[in-house]
């Protein structure tokens, strides 16, 4: 049950042991992780947030979550800042007694956050360096939640 | 009220952010306030179709009242995760 | 596109860092953890497999769902024998560039694997233990993917 | 053929595996022939309806022929995962 924001990459295994840590209540653990994927000009991804307004939100799309869904513990972290290809941009995590909660749960916040979390991505450096598009299909993706 | 601009339209503007006395009721009010402040105003917000709007850091819409909101921030929709 | 049966724990955290090392083509990677929940009189499970035919069904498994995502990279790992609370069963992850078909494909090979691998649990110990019976929904599960 | 029993239906008939020989066509004759072994056989395949069977490590069903299989396997519906 806990956000971050930050610059700095995560421990992708500490993170999801310290979700089961010292319990034995949990049947299933789903984790999302997203990554920077190489563009055709081999540049960085640089990630522009709303500080203030990202945690609200992301804390928001963790608690809707939780009332969907009976979880046992939920994380979501996301990197904001210059990344470099193949870099983990953003990790978001359920545990639940059933697999089908767990797997759900993950991913309704992502499509949440895709669509509702105050980040902006650009592609590339200097002059070639390009905002990159919304997704008319992750606002679909949203809609399949209603 | 502050007033935050993120991404292509912080850009396009050239500011982050600006202290702005405004006398519009709603967010389109507003909108027509800051077009007329200069040309990089105008050509930020000249296509609003692009533009999302979050009242004190809660996602809102462009009719909505401005009902004593301290921050105003205008960004185009959110490409996160 | 790897499939392990093995007694022995493994290293989540490792196995997922293994699956995007060194490349930047992965945008997406979900997986999912089974893990062992406590039971009513606290005891252990037991899992009993079919040596030969659980390493096949597991890479079929895993072949079918390379057939019907685009997948960059996926890993099985099952474990049998004597596991206590809390301990890891399964793991099931897959890579994407997207992040429907890396949940997707995550979500059928569970599916799948619950009904398809031949592994059989049996809860707690001496005269007491029971084996587990299948469940209903899991074959429901099964049919989503038709 | 080599016939292997798995869970419950191992515990019951209390073998892991036998060899057998047998004058069965398909699967359905093969159970028939394995019951009429022992009480054991006999309760272990009372109820069909929870046994599973794979030919030659293949998931199969209990009308299937048993087309030269060399290795039956007997167990109840899979609870792994």
């Amino acid at each position: 049950m806990s956000v971050s924001v930050q610059v700095e990459d995560f421990d992708l295994g500490a993170e999801l042991a310290a979700m089961r840590a010292g319990r034995s209540d949990i049947g299933a653990l789903v984790s999302f992780s997203g990554l920077v994927r190489e563009v055709s000009d081999g540049g960085a991804l640089t990630l522009e947030h709303y500080p203030g307004m990202t945690e609200k939100a992301l804390k928001a799309i963790e608690q809707e979550a939780q009332g969907r869904w009976n979880l046992q513990a939920s994380r979501i972290i996301h990197r904001y800042g210059t990344l470099a290809p193949g870099a983990q941009i953003v990790l978001v995590a359920a545990a639940s007694r059933h697999r089908h909660a767990a797997f759900e749960a993950a991913s309704f916040m992502m499509d949440y956050l895709k669509s509702r979390a105050p980040f902006w991505k650009k592609e590339g450096a200097g002059e070639s360096a390009a905002w990159v598009d919304a997704r008319e299909d992750d606002a679909a993706a949203l809609r399949r939640w209603d | 009220m502050k007033v935050l601009y993120f991404a292509w339209i912080r850009e396009r503007i050239g500011l982050a952010s600006e202290e702005v006395d405004s006398a519009a009721s709603d967010v389109s009010g507003l909108v027509a306030e800051l077009a007329a402040r200069s040309e990089a105003h105008a050509l930020a917000f000249s296509d609003m179709r692009a533009v999302r709007v979050a009242l004190d850091q809660e996602l809102s819409t462009l009719d909505a009242p401005l009902a004593g909101a301290r921050e105003v921030a205008f960004f185009p929709p959110m490409t996160g995760g």
